[in-house]
């Protein structure tokens, strides 16, 4: 097999995963983690220079390029501050050694799933990818083994189960729909084959086979009433993969659900499936934002932000258009760096104040003024308020949206006020007040954080032109 | 296709279905389990007769991954956790037997309605067997809501996969086929090892509820 | 030579009121009581207090501020620049283009916010009443103020005194609903803001009732003669206001002939003298109210205003 | 060119932001952004003022920011030259008093930083020409007023202030976003250049309108918008409150004005009626409200309230003679209105510098532990007083100008042909005389029980007198105040472009005229000279004390306040705010407050003291905000319970979600 980027973003993780088993020790695998990450971002990175040819197995095309930039990136900047987290977990003896090893080995092995389900050009590869990401996180999150990280662990791998017998199903029922046209065997799940010759498939057969797609991929993305995993599983886990969860995860499954929207989309007899997309979208928003105001666990409440935001991304898709895709590619790249950043944040901050519970965390900017600005920073940006990135996508959103379908603007607009007050109404239990807790100093690297509030900021304000033509295309080929 | 292959298979698919409906009537857990071997069993034969009639050898991996393994290894790895756990024998379920009979005459209809409607340009065979297998997935997830029981809802995940499977298999040339079954395998024994070693009894549901509340979500 | 004809006209205005206005709140005390049957003070008797007033020494309380000392003043000044720019025997005077009717009531409205700060200024509880019950009879009877203002300035195109009574006086006029019912709402509020019968007694003190007296409780020798001398303008410049407005005649308007301004003289003292009896008489006729049935007292004037305002339309669409 | 250099002025005071978190100490970090901020100030009001009275045509800038295939597009035109000048203005004033006043600052590092950007924020909003860039700059000004709000983080009030503040400005921009949307049709025509050139049609514009006036007057504190205005204002160090309350309320003014005006297309006549009547309301409620305050800083800010409903007043009926091709008129009510925003920011800015002042000296913001302070801070005292009486809209200051002309533009009503509007237009007038009686009733209270009297507690009585920086700012907004009010001339004029542009006409030219009064429509008419009403009365006043004092005695004696007979050396006999307001609480309170006393009088013999309870009640935020919260509060509750169900539920809802989708598609045809 000739050595290329498309490759080398699995095989170097890959690899790293079974050094990483292999080694003992902390602080060598640790930086061995952060190299291996790093080394993946470079060649994803190289993606923009150069890219293979489609294989029936692997593509890269526009789309996904994004996206395996962003993973890389994330990967990269959480491995980084995973190493100063695990550090502090190993200290304080929450984590013993063998399960650091087994963790940075999963680490690795998510890295690679996700990378694989992003570059998979077969639809069943993808599956099984997607597959293979949710059973490393399921046993990350559990990495703990108290009764509550147990529990989650266990809640998520049952629903991600059911999810992923519905999402096969869907796949099934995809290659059913190719079958006569394309012929059987492998051609009928390429994508690339998949997506030009989609308009002459049974219609009916693909609005069949997206609904259980949506459900079972829609499982993974978090989407509201499917969404009982998310926050349970980014509250008990370790916070790096909380981090990767929101930020990577959640958008991988998001995408596989783009792939199949875009088959939809090119088959003029087929269900539009904006407004199953739309309305998920609309649900998971409403109810995540009403579900910020009782959280007690400040992990849980971000994790349910980010059901929140998955809404949103997932509602602008649906909405369609140039403008609005370009808004949700807009609006995933900044919540995936945004979100990370908070999870950064929330770490140190669970770590220096001893707890997960917000009413133990008063005054942090008292306390801990980098760590608590920082966090601030990040929720400001996370609420949609500007100059930060997020604001740009919600405005292309909304403002697209109202000219098109009010109502559902109004609806949109309402469910971001709530969540805005929900998040800054913990937000003030944590951030002010009497300071409450710990004041020890924390040992934290904050340059993961801070490097990617400021990737946000700058894109709220000033977007590179080839960034922009990038997405646009993308967006053009979202339809 | 000769019509004799045709009605084998159709017999076998509306087997499974009937098998379904029977574990759904099931109140005993051994009773349960047999009747998923039974439903395993049945599969396997439907897909060994779709890798002779397709001419696909690798179906008949699928065909004894299938009888082996959940069959024989996993209704019995089954058996032994609840001997050895001391698992209540009896079957808790949220709704009466007969309205879960109900509704699953209700989740069939749909999914005839809803398959037959939409696999027009299918081959009947595929059209049907798609039907069928889009019950027993339906029946799978009933039997897994209905139950408060964590065995009855493994059990109700495995026949739901076992639905899978038949579409997979169904659909004619599917790749894939046996990495798909192979990697449900996996995630079955997941499942059923996280019973077994986890000793999480009863966490689908629980019976002694105030222990197991309070690890659930956020400490209310 | 227009200008210092025209300088001179203002300067008897200026000198005109301010030499009346004691002999007017003189008239009035004298005229209740005659109809009260009693002797009464002499007419000039205003004039003797305030020139006994200014030859006694000021006593101020310890903890007045400056500005304490400064409030005859301003109240005086703004109080008799306003009195300056009514119309009294002349319209169009010098510079009564430079405060229109509204301003006018803002220049009084000035004179009583600084007056209600001084009843503050000492920190005994007597200005204190006095000046809150001032701000809030004042809070009703400026709004009713402006609403006559805006139906004489509706009826009349223009807010400037001399325009309105210009108009007032010519045959255009007829007899209207909205007027007369302006006349009572302006009678009302004139009332009010002078504090006679029924809203506050001008002759007694040490009562629970009382408003304006209470406020300037504290002052003493000259400042308080300047207060009172405030307080008779006030009178003399309401009366002036209501005769300029619904009595227009006699009053000499652009052209400069000696005899016309005699006249004008003549018959703003005419008027003065029946509106003084008039006062008298209703002040002997009614009893004093309680201070919280003012509200009630001026929310009709503003009603009265209000309706005037609004009938104004209904009269004009006929 | 001009343009160019307020942008530069304003991304310099943005740059100013992080070197308050490196310089050290924290003396040297406040000087020097203060100092620099005031020097920005100066330089960007330099640069409008010649923009604005050179009448020079409107510039343009596109920067490569913000949307990229849009950039972000900046405009100097009059109008947003006029209120950059009341931007600067009030920039150059709490600046310059920070310079004195922030040393008290007890948290300067969660001043410092935001403060500049505060500024760069409400610069970029007046300049902002599209729609992005709008709100981008909006909703920044918000966020970094919250941030200045949370500076004294610790008190909890302070908290829940900053936290109604942000939802309601988020609310705001949410409708200002929605707004957009609308005028920007489907295919995203974001710059205003482009929405002026589109026409939107009646329903749009109607539609637009309704959620500018949400959106905007919930910044500007509208009624019933308006709760998070005095809570948030207060909050903010003092120099903050007078930006927040003089400037930021403006700038809202302007996104209005921007919007409404030239933006939405021509106006249909009800929508005055809307504006109008919001308006009025807003203005009786802001002082009536402001009346039962006895907290200083909250005080100014429901006056705030009242004032911004004056503003609107004028816009409304600018909106109705526009609406009816009245040009003339709708000039007149237009400028009235734009001469208000400029005095009340001046005159606010200055209220809130003495209650910076007065808090800084005493650390009071409560009137009843306050009294005497004319006696320890006389020059504070005098300049408050001079802000005291502008808002009073007493003349010879500035307030009375703007008030006038908008009664000037509420007599021109009976010629619209409209009988809603002429019916509802002098109503309005009338709420706008009661709620200007009122104001004069209310700082005759805030004065009279912060300044005179005698100190009711130690801290009032060991006060001193502000410093010099804070004085000097506080004198030249005095100063100002007075120009304005004697000299009003020279700013309608300086207004007249703006008013051509949006308008169509002007107001005639009044610098030309004989003695600097003004004239809105005809000399027979109505005219105002505050100049000569000014001398007129240092005329007579000085006649009469010079008068007095060559004839009469000039004596003078000291000794105890008389009080009929009964004086108490206890302070606490003094009138307070709350007795001060008691007879207009009994005329108002009882329907606008519900307002009750309780009264507890013991009998005779008992050594009890008596005692007296007041119980007000905010309808609008009993039954509006409250039920607003619950149902919130009750949704998220009953929500969560999704959080605690089993696996088995939650496996329910996954089930219930692909059967119900497969019952659509089943159905579908």
């Amino acid at each position: 097999m000739i050595v290329n980027a498309v490759t080398a973003v699995l095989v170097i993780p890959a690899f790293a995963a079974m050094l990483l088993a292999a080694l003992p020790g902390y602080r060598l695998t640790a930086r061995i983690n952060v190299l291996a990450t790093a080394l993946t971002l470079l060649c994803a990175l190289s993606l923009f220079f150069g890219r293979p040819a489609a294989g029936a197995y692997l593509i890269v095309d526009d789309l996904n390029a994004t996206f395996i930039v962003l993973t890389t990136f994330v990967g990269f900047t959480t491995s980084v501050f995973s190493a100063s987290y695990i550090g502090h977990e190993l200290d304080i003896g929450r984590l013993t050694p063998p399960f650091v090893r087994f963790y940075h080995a999963m680490y690795q092995v998510l890295m690679f799933a996700m990378n694989l389900a992003l570059v998979a050009n077969n639809i069943g590869l993808m599956w099984v990818a997607i597959e293979i990401a949710t059973l490393t996180t399921v046993l990350m999150v559990g990495i703990y083994r108290t009764h509550e990280a147990l529990e989650a662990a266990w809640k998520y791998f049952i629903l991600g189960s059911v999810g992923i017998a519905l999402a096969l199903f869907g796949t099934i029922l995809v290659y059913m729909a190719a079958r006569p046209v394309v012929g059987e065997g492998l051609d009928a799940m390429v994508w690339s084959v998949l997506v030009t010759r989609a308009g002459a498939f049974d219609p009916a057969l693909l609005d069949l086979a997206f609904i259980f797609l949506l459900l079972g991929y829609g499982t993974k993305v978090g989407l509201a009433p499917l969404h009982a995993w998310l926050p349970d599983a980014h509250a008990e886990g370790p916070t790096p993969i909380s981090a990767v969860l929101s930020g990577l995860l959640l958008n991988v499954a998001l995408y596989a659900l783009l792939r199949f929207k875009m088959l939809l989309a090119a088959n003029p007899g087929a269900l539009a499936p904006g407004p199953l997309m739309v309305s998920l979208g609309l649900l998971s928003l409403v109810f995540a934002a009403f579900m910020l105001y009782r959280r007690r666990d400040i992990k849980r409440l971000f994790a349910y932000s980010s059901i929140e935001h998955m809404g949103i991304i997932t509602f602008a898709f649906g909405m369609g258009g140039p403008l609005a895709n370009f808004a949700g590619l807009l609006h995933m790249t900044m919540h995936s760096l945004t979100k990370s950043a908070i999870f950064f944040a929330v770490g140190h901050v669970a770590q220096v104040k001893g707890t997960q519970r917000i009413a133990d965390m008063g005054g942090l900017t008292e306390t801990h003024p980098l760590l608590g600005w920082g966090l601030i920073l990040g929720v400001v940006a996370i609420a949609g308020l500007p100059p930060l990135g997020i604001f740009m996508s919600e405005f292309l959103v909304v403002s697209s949206t109202f000219a098109r379908a009010p109502l559902l603007a109004i609806v949109l607009v309402l469910g971001l006020l709530v969540a805005l007050g929900g998040l800054f109404l913990r937000l003030n239990s944590i951030a002010f007040g009497e300071p409450r807790g710990p004041a020890a100093k924390a040992q934290a690297s904050y340059v993961p954080m801070f490097a990617h509030l400021f990737l946000v900021l700058i894109a709220g304000i000033y977007m590179p032109p080839a960034l922009v033509a990038w997405f646009q295309n993308v967006a053009g080929l979202l339809g | 296709m000769s019509p004799i292959d045709f009605d084998i298979a159709h017999m076998l698919a509306g087997l499974l279905v009937l098998i379904s409906f029977l574990e759904l009537y099931q109140d005993r857990l051994y009773a349960l389990l047999n009747v998923y071997a039974a439903h395993a069993l049945v599969l396997a034969l439907s897909v060994a007769w779709q890798a002779f009639i397709q001419d696909a050898p690798h179906l008949y991996v699928t065909a004894v991954i299938a009888l082996v393994f959940k069959a024989a290894v996993i209704p019995v790895a089954l058996h032994r956790i609840i001997v050895r756990l001391g698992i209540h024998r009896g079957i808790e379920k949220v709704v009466s037997i007969g309205m879960t009979m109900l509704a699953g005459m209700g989740l069939v209809a749909l999914s005839l309605v809803v398959m037959l409607r939409v696999t027009q340009q299918a081959g009947r065979l595929a059209q049907e067997d798609l039907a069928f297998a889009l019950s027993v997935v339906l029946l799978g997830l009933l039997m897994m809501v209905t139950r408060r029981n964590a065995v009855g809802q493994v059990v109700g995940f495995m026949s739901l996969e076992n639905g899978l499977v038949l579409a997979a298999t169904g659909a004619k040339g599917m790749p894939l086929v046996v990495e798909i079954s192979v990697a449900f395998s996996i995630l079955i024994a997941f499942i059923v090892i996280g019973i077994f070693l986890f000793r999480i009894r009863e966490r689908f549901d629980t019976v002694d509820v105030q222990v197991m509340d309070s690890f659930r979500g956020e400490h209310r | 030579m227009v200008l210092i004809r025209d300088l001179t006209i203002q300067g008897v205005q200026m000198l005109l009121v301010v030499l009346l206005a004691p002999l007017f709140t003189g008239f009035v005390r004298k005229v209740k009581a005659r109809l009260l049957r009693r002797q009464g003070p002499p007419v000039i008797q205003p004039y003797r207090d305030l020139i006994r007033l200014t030859r006694k020494d000021v006593v101020l309380a310890e903890s007045a501020s400056w500005l304490f000392r400064v409030v005859p003043y301003l109240v005086f000044a703004a109080t008799w620049v306003a009195a300056s720019l009514v119309p009294t025997f002349r319209t169009g005077l010098l510079f009564s283009w430079s405060a229109d009717l509204i301003a006018i009531i803002a220049l009084l409205g000035g004179a009583r916010f600084f007056l209600a700060l001084a009843g503050l200024d000492v920190g005994a509880s007597f200005g204190g009443i006095g000046s809150s019950r001032e701000m809030m009879i004042a809070s009703l009877a400026e709004p009713a103020m402006i609403m006559i203002v805006f139906t004489l300035a509706l009826i009349a195109g223009s807010t400037q005194l001399s325009s309105i009574a210009a108009f007032m006086s010519s045959s255009g006029v007829g007899l209207r609903v909205s007027l007369a019912l302006a006349l009572v709402a302006l009678v009302m509020v004139a009332i009010a803001e002078n504090g006679r019968i029924p809203i506050d007694n001008p002759a007694t003190h040490l009562e629970l009732t009382m408003v304006h007296e209470a406020m300037v409780l504290e002052y003493s020798g000259r400042h308080l003669a300047l207060i009172e001398l405030a307080a008779s303008l006030k009178l003399i410049l309401y009366a002036s206001v209501i005769a300029c407005l619904f009595a227009p005649w006699g009053i000499e308007s652009s052209g400069a002939s000696k005899p016309a301004l005699f006249i004008g003289v003549a018959a703003y003292v005419g008027k003065l003298a029946i509106a003084g009896f008039l006062l008298a008489l209703f002040e002997t006729a009614v009893a004093k109210m309680r201070v919280f049935r003012v509200p009630e007292f001026l929310g009709a004037a503003l009603m009265l205003g209000l309706l005037a305002t609004l009938l104004l339309f209904v009269s004009r669409g006929l | 060119m001009t343009l160019a250099v307020i942008l530069i002025c304003a991304a310099f005071l943005l740059a100013l932001a992080p070197f308050a978190l490196v310089t050290r100490p924290v003396q040297v970090a406040s000087r020097l952004i203060y100092g620099a901020s005031l020097a920005v100030s100066v330089a960007s009001l330099a640069a409008s003022l010649a923009h604005l009275l050179a009448a020079a045509p409107a510039e343009t800038i596109a920067l490569p920011l913000g949307i990229p295939w849009l950039g972000a597009h900046f405009r100097l035109d009059a109008l947003s030259g006029f209120f950059l000048i009341v931007v600067d203005l009030g920039a150059i004033g709490a600046s310059l008093f920070a310079l004195g006043h922030g040393l008290h600052e007890t948290a300067p590092e969660r001043v410092l930083p935001f403060y500049p950007a505060f500024l760069t924020g409400m610069t970029c909003v007046v300049l902002a020409d599209d729609a992005f860039t709008f709100l981008l700059s909006w909703e920044f000004m918000s966020l970094t007023s919250w941030a200045l709000v949370m500076a004294h983080h610790r008190v909890p009030e302070n908290v829940r202030a900053g936290f109604i503040y942000l939802v309601m400005a988020s609310f705001g921009t949410l409708c200002l976003l929605l707004g957009f949307g609308l005028l920007a049709g489907s295919d995203g025509h974001y710059t205003f250049a482009q929405m002026r050139a589109a026409h939107p049609s009646a329903a749009v514009g109607a539609m637009a309108m309704l959620l500018v006036l949400f959106g905007a007057g919930s910044k500007a504190g509208i009624v019933p918008l308006h709760v998070w205005l005095p809570l948030a204002h207060p909050a903010a160090p003092s120099h903050v409150s007078a930006l927040m309350s003089g400037v930021m309320t403006k700038v809202a003014v302007y996104g209005f004005i921007r919007i409404v005006f030239e933006l939405a297309g021509g106006p249909a006549w009800w929508w005055s009626i809307v504006v109008l009547t919001l308006a009025g309301v807003t203005t009786v409620m802001g002082v009536l409200y402001a009346l039962m305050q006895h907290d200083l800083k909250r005080l100014l800010a429901y006056h705030t309230v009242e004032n911004i409903g004056i503003v609107f007043i004028g816009l409304g009926l600018a909106l109705a003679f526009k609406a009816y091709d009245m040009s003339f008129a709708a000039a007149l009510a237009f400028t009235a209105a734009l001469l208000h925003v400029l005095n009340h920011s001046l005159f606010k800015s200055l209220l809130f510098f003495g209650s910076g002042a007065v808090l800084a000296a005493t650390g009071e913001r409560d009137m009843e532990h306050l009294g005497g302070l004319i006696h320890r801070m006389p020059q504070t005292a005098f300049v408050f007083l001079v802000g005291c009486v502008a808002i009073s809209a007493l003349p010879p200051l500035n307030g009375f100008v703007s008030e006038w002309l908008t009664f000037q533009a509420i007599l021109l009503s009976p010629q619209l042909p409209s009988w809603g509007l002429k019916l509802l237009v002098p109503a309005v007038g009338a709420l706008l005389a009661l709620s200007a009686a009122l104001a004069a009733a209310c700082f005759v209270k805030a004065y009279g029980v912060t300044f005179l009297g005698r100190p009711r507690t130690q801290a009032a009585k060991a006060a001193v007198e502000a410093d010099s920086f804070s004085l000097a700012a506080m004198m030249l907004l005095a100063a100002l105040c007075l120009v304005a009010g004697i000299l009003p001339g020279l700013f309608i004029d300086a207004i007249a472009p703006a008013s051509s542009a949006l308008i169509g006409a002007r107001m005639p030219a009044q610098s030309g005229l004989q003695w600097l009064s003004i004239i809105p429509i005809a000399a027979s008419r109505s005219s105002y000279d505050g100049l000569l009403l000014f001398l007129f009365m240092i005329i007579s006043g000085t006649l009469a004390a010079s008068a007095i004092h060559r004839f009469a005695s000039d004596r003078l004696r000291r000794a105890p306040a008389w009080d009929c007979g009964y004086p108490d050396p206890n302070p606490a006999t003094q009138y307070s705010a709350m007795s001060f307001a008691q007879p207009i609480r009994r005329v108002f309170g009882s329907v606008v407050f519900q307002a009750r006393e309780v009264a507890g009088m013991p009998p005779p013999g008992d050594t009890r003291p008596a005692w007296l309870k007041v119980e007000l009640r905010d309808l609008i935020w009993d039954y509006l905000y409250a039920p607003l919260a619950a149902t919130v509060g009750s949704a998220a509750e009953r929500l969560n319970r999704l959080q605690f169900l089993t696996i088995r539920q939650f496996l329910t809802l996954v089930f219930g979600a692909l059967v119900i989708l497969l019952m659509v598609l089943a159905v579908w045809s």
